[in-house]
């Protein structure tokens, strides 16, 4: 709770424009008109939307991972999602024109820790959770880093990997649930054969809690710090409602830690993944 | 431009305006200071603190609902020590006016955390949530019943000493919350808090088992207001004497301006805060706005209006 | 393609299927049988009836809020022998289930009204309303106390005879309604009506009076959806033998699985008709959707599944 | 209540297509692609609309009179409204574009009764209350009636006569409250000198309530039929909740009717417009 001052100290509150709204598979990938939001992004931040527009029953904000910043372009700063028509709230926001404009809190919650010197990455993705991986992989090879990708998700169509992100990356490999492409199985499975060959130093991922929770099982294995995005729902984004939490490790207790605000990218081996452990202890 | 005077008060202690945040909607004030200067709103009500720190409930701990959501935070906190070091300072030194919510399983608890409080300067009021529903047995919430919500007064009372103005929060989920009112008011409380959230649920569809892993949660947003501005409106009747902050899903300055013509001397604003972070600057300006143009130039005059004339 | 036996039970009343209108949010059926045939839904729940003709509240008589509406038609109405005379052969002329809901100022009127419907064949239940917050007095709302909802029931009972399935109707606006549950089951009702609305009240901030006639009125809509669902899984844990009638803001199948989920052995729609006058037939039709998807053949399994397992 | 099937006979659901929103004045003029639905509308009905879209908060549909209903076009049958954007709801559907798709239920409540032979009739319309009484004049002089009108408004933009609506009238009187155009004052003090000069046998109203009420007592005062279209908040408009009565003479009694069903179009002589009188009777 120390230095709590600083918190999202350079998070604003701003109309965007819709600069560009284009489907992508099952994904929507859209950019926004953010301004001077832009130069404060860090792969890992997110951004927080309202929804569902004037007379909307839909009251809280939906977060959204940070695929791309632009500080500087023609419109000013903008920033990209890959957004999955989900729900109510996120169809809503697929079906937004050009031209239109929406309410947009941002950056929000922590970024990416990258390494001080060189180190062999492995970043892993699930679904959607390939978005905030991309600028990611542009800072670790720029910083000499050896990036190696997995990228998984139920079916083919479901992989988010565009063609322009994968310039950063050494290795991609692709896994899916019903084998339409790349590696029949989870992402998981995966993963141990990467790090052995790449001599993995560290791995970052993002995805559904699953996977993360196998990812760090794995990390834990081998012994490799894992910094992973995770996804809890969120009422307010910006850490005054504490519905965003997870189980972390405190000693021999649970401490349930804000994700919007000490997440979302945490170490991995900190959180408590086994459900049954904290539904014991908090709810006997 | 004709000028208001936009000032509030609850028992001794007067506030420069009457918008407050909600309990467990802003934390400490921390987090929203980033959008908007803290000092600027009537007062920062803090979330509920108990005696010890407290883990709260398991996820999921949310689930929106038509104009509303539920939470089962369960309160979570650092426990008063903690909090008395870490956040009453921030505060202070960043002039924002401080209430403080204090929650307890026992009488006793809340006791003790009303003899800790006394020791604390700067701090304006204290408001004692007996009506958090988000406890493992309805049987705690001491504001289902008067005897019970009459002893954890008393034992505030006892230990806060006649200084500092003490504010009962109350609970919708009751048969007759004005019954519950006047059992607080007859020992000595300087102002009610109206309202605190509704037990609601929703089960998951796909799952089929209830959405929060505390099952029940509490239902807050705009979707309770008709039942807050009642609950103001009947207390308000009863005790118009009594000064009542209002909440219940305010989201603009004409919801807060409802709460006040009902009887509100001050409004607080929770679940709003959450889709809009400066929801209670904004609120703050909306309502002065309209208090003029309906030629109120003493914020007082609005309290309770709605009761007045035919 | 699976079949599904959607059928369901209400004391020794058999129903095609769980989707009922709700009292007062269907007249009798007539006006809805433009936009479908009503001999398909389960039962027509008709607006509550008293002994007398009653004019009812003056207007504004409602108040639109967010995901809900307030109403305050303080049970206008013909009085039970007109109804009997014009609204029940109708219903009948055109193969509709019947439930009448009865509604009286004294323990005496439901008496009177049990005896008048005990003579007439071809209701399936009567369900007895002790719960309309639209009353001068918030004294006369019977379902607030376990002593007058006994009251109440009992004189039913004695005069109905032994055959007609009595489903009691609850108000939320209560501090424990397990309690009140309790005791009208102790009495021997059938089955349970939840919910009915919230008590609420809108204050226009342009007049800066209360927006209906009446002050204040029943909330109901989307946005009291999550305090039924809690209302129905808190009973239905509590008494599983008893068949619940659910209801309070289903628009769609899924609110009405939900309902489902949480106890409820059907489900009636009220304020959804008024934004879509097909909302009872299409619920229905999507309801069994959903239970077919999910593999339930019987409907009955899936009364109360959010209970079962982990 | 009795006649009771007959309730609503030619009402039905559909999804109409927006084919024009214009603005005229402070209004919005809109016309919607309502296919068979036209062909049973007639002067003094309305429809009823759902406003807000899909995560709406608004709940309840709301009436709008029928302009005019044209049974056969283009693009097969229409309506026309006239929207005044006055709250959430009429603000949505005057924001909704051609080509967009709104659910409309019509046509529902009792129209204009037209005289069976020729009659002097006078048309009393304030603000977009005027809507209905263009193409009732149309009938009317089919009929052979004679047929002049009076307009009314705060002021002059807001009272909405097209040219084409004025076809059909012998005369048209305008009044304002504010001396923007034709007579200074309010509509009511028009209307005297306006029945004796064209030796008016029927008075049709639609406006304001408190119009309504005025052009009763007037209506009363020289023995004249007075059929008004009113408004009262409806939740349902299909007859089913109560909400939208007004107090209607019965023998002594105070019968509260509903206006979606046995109106709009109601008598004027038999409402009770005196709100005094009902408080006292139902809220002693
Ligand atoms: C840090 C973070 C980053 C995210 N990044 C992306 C992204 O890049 N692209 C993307 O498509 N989606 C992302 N999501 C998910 C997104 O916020 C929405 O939850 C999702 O779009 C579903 O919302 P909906 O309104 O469509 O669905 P609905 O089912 O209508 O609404 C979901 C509701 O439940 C809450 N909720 C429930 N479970 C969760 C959960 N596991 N995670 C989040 N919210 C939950 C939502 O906040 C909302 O209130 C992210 C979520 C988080 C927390
Ligand atoms: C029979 C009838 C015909 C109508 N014809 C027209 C028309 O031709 N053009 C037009 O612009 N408007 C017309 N209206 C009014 C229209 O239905 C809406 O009430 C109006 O547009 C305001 O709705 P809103 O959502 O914008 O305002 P809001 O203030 O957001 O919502 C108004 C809410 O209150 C209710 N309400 C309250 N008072 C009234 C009232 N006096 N009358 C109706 N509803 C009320 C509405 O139904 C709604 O729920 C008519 C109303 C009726 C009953
Ligand atoms: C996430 C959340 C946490 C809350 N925590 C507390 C709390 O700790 N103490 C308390 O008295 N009320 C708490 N409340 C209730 C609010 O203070 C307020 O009474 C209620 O939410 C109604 O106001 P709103 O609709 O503006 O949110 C909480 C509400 C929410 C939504
Ligand atoms: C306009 C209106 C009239 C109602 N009249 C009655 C009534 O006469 N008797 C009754 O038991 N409930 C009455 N109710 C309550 C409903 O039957 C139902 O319990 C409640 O509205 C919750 O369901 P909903 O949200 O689906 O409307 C009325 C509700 C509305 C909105
Ligand atoms: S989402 Fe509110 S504290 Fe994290
Ligand atoms: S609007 Fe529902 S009965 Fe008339």
């Amino acid at each position: 709770m120390s230095g709590s001052q600083k918190i999202n100290r350079s998070a604003i509150q701003i109309q965007a424009e819709v600069l560009s709204n284009k489907k992508v598979g099952p994904y929507h990938h859209m950019v926004f008109a953010v301004d001077k939001m832009a130069a404060s992004c860090k792969p890992g931040n997110f951004v927080a939307i309202s929804v569902g527009g004037g007379q909307s029953s839909l009251i809280l904000r939906r977060a959204f991972a940070i695929y791309r910043a632009n500080d500087k372009g023609p419109m000013g700063g903008s920033i990209e999602l890959v957004v999955a028509p989900h729900g109510q709230g996120s169809q809503w926001l697929c079906a937004q024109n050009v031209g239109e404009f929406v309410d947009i809190v941002g950056p929000l919650g922590t970024s990416f820790g990258v390494p001080s010197s060189n180190a062999n990455t492995l970043l892993v993705g699930g679904g959607y959770g390939s978005a905030p991986l991309f600028a990611l992989a542009e800072v670790l090879k720029n910083r000499g880093c050896r990036v190696d990708m997995v990228l998984g998700a139920s079916t083919a169509s479901k992989i988010y990997a565009p063609l322009e992100g994968k310039r950063s990356v050494s290795s991609l490999t692709l896994t899916t649930d019903d084998g339409s492409t790349g590696i029949h199985g989870q992402i998981s499975e995966a993963i141990p054969r990467l790090i052995r060959e790449n001599s993995i130093e560290v791995i970052y991922s993002c995805g559904p809690m699953g996977m993360l929770a196998a990812v760090s099982k794995i990390a834990i294995e081998f012994d490799i710090p894992h910094q992973c995005a995770v996804e809890e729902a969120m009422a307010c984004g910006v850490g005054v409602c504490m519905t965003c939490v997870v189980p972390v490790k405190d000693d021999d207790q649970i401490k349930m830690t804000r994700t919007c605000i000490d997440g979302p990218v945490m170490d991995g081996a900190k959180i408590i993944w086994d459900r049954k452990i904290v539904m014991d202890a908090l709810h006997p | 431009m004709s000028s208001l005077d936009f000032s509030t008060k609850i028992g001794s202690r007067r506030f420069s305006n009457p918008i407050f945040t909600a309990s467990g909607c802003a934390s400490s004030g921390q987090e929203l200071s980033q959008f908007f200067p803290i000092s600027e709103i009537g007062a920062v009500v803090t979330k509920s603190i108990m005696t010890k720190p407290r883990t709260g409930r398991a996820t999921p701990r949310m689930a929106e609902t038509p104009s509303g959501m539920l939470n089962s935070i369960g309160l979570q906190g650092p426990g008063i020590d903690a909090f008395l070091e870490n956040d009453i300072p921030w505060l202070l030194a960043n002039s924002a006016k401080v209430i403080v919510s204090i929650a307890g399983e026992t009488v006793d608890e809340y006791g003790v955390l009303a003899r800790k409080l006394r020791a604390v300067s700067g701090v304006s009021a204290v408001e004692v949530n007996i009506s958090c529903p988000n406890v493992e047995n309805r049987g705690q919430v001491f504001a289902c019943h008067p005897e019970s919500a009459v002893a954890v007064i008393e034992s505030v009372r006892r230990n806060i000493g006649g200084e500092l103005p003490i504010v009962a929060k109350l609970s919708p989920d009751v048969t007759n919350i004005v019954e519950i009112a006047q059992s607080v008011i007859n020992v000595g409380v300087d102002g009610l808090a109206l309202i605190n959230t509704l037990l609601g649920m929703v089960i998951d569809t796909n799952t089929m088992k209830p959405k929060l892993a505390g099952k029940t949660g509490g239902l807050s947003g705009p979707a309770i207001r008709p039942v807050a501005v009642r609950a103001i409106y009947q207390v308000h009747q009863a005790f118009p004497q009594t000064p009542i902050v209002g909440m219940g899903g305010v989201s603009n300055g004409r919801d807060a301006f409802e709460m006040v013509l009902a009887g509100a001397s001050a409004v607080s604003v929770g679940t709003a805060t959450f889709g809009n972070p400066s929801a209670a600057m904004q609120i703050k300006d909306e309502l002065s706005n309209l208090l003029l143009e309906k030629g109120f130039n003493d914020f007082r005059d609005a309290i309770g209006f709605a009761h007045r004339g035919v």
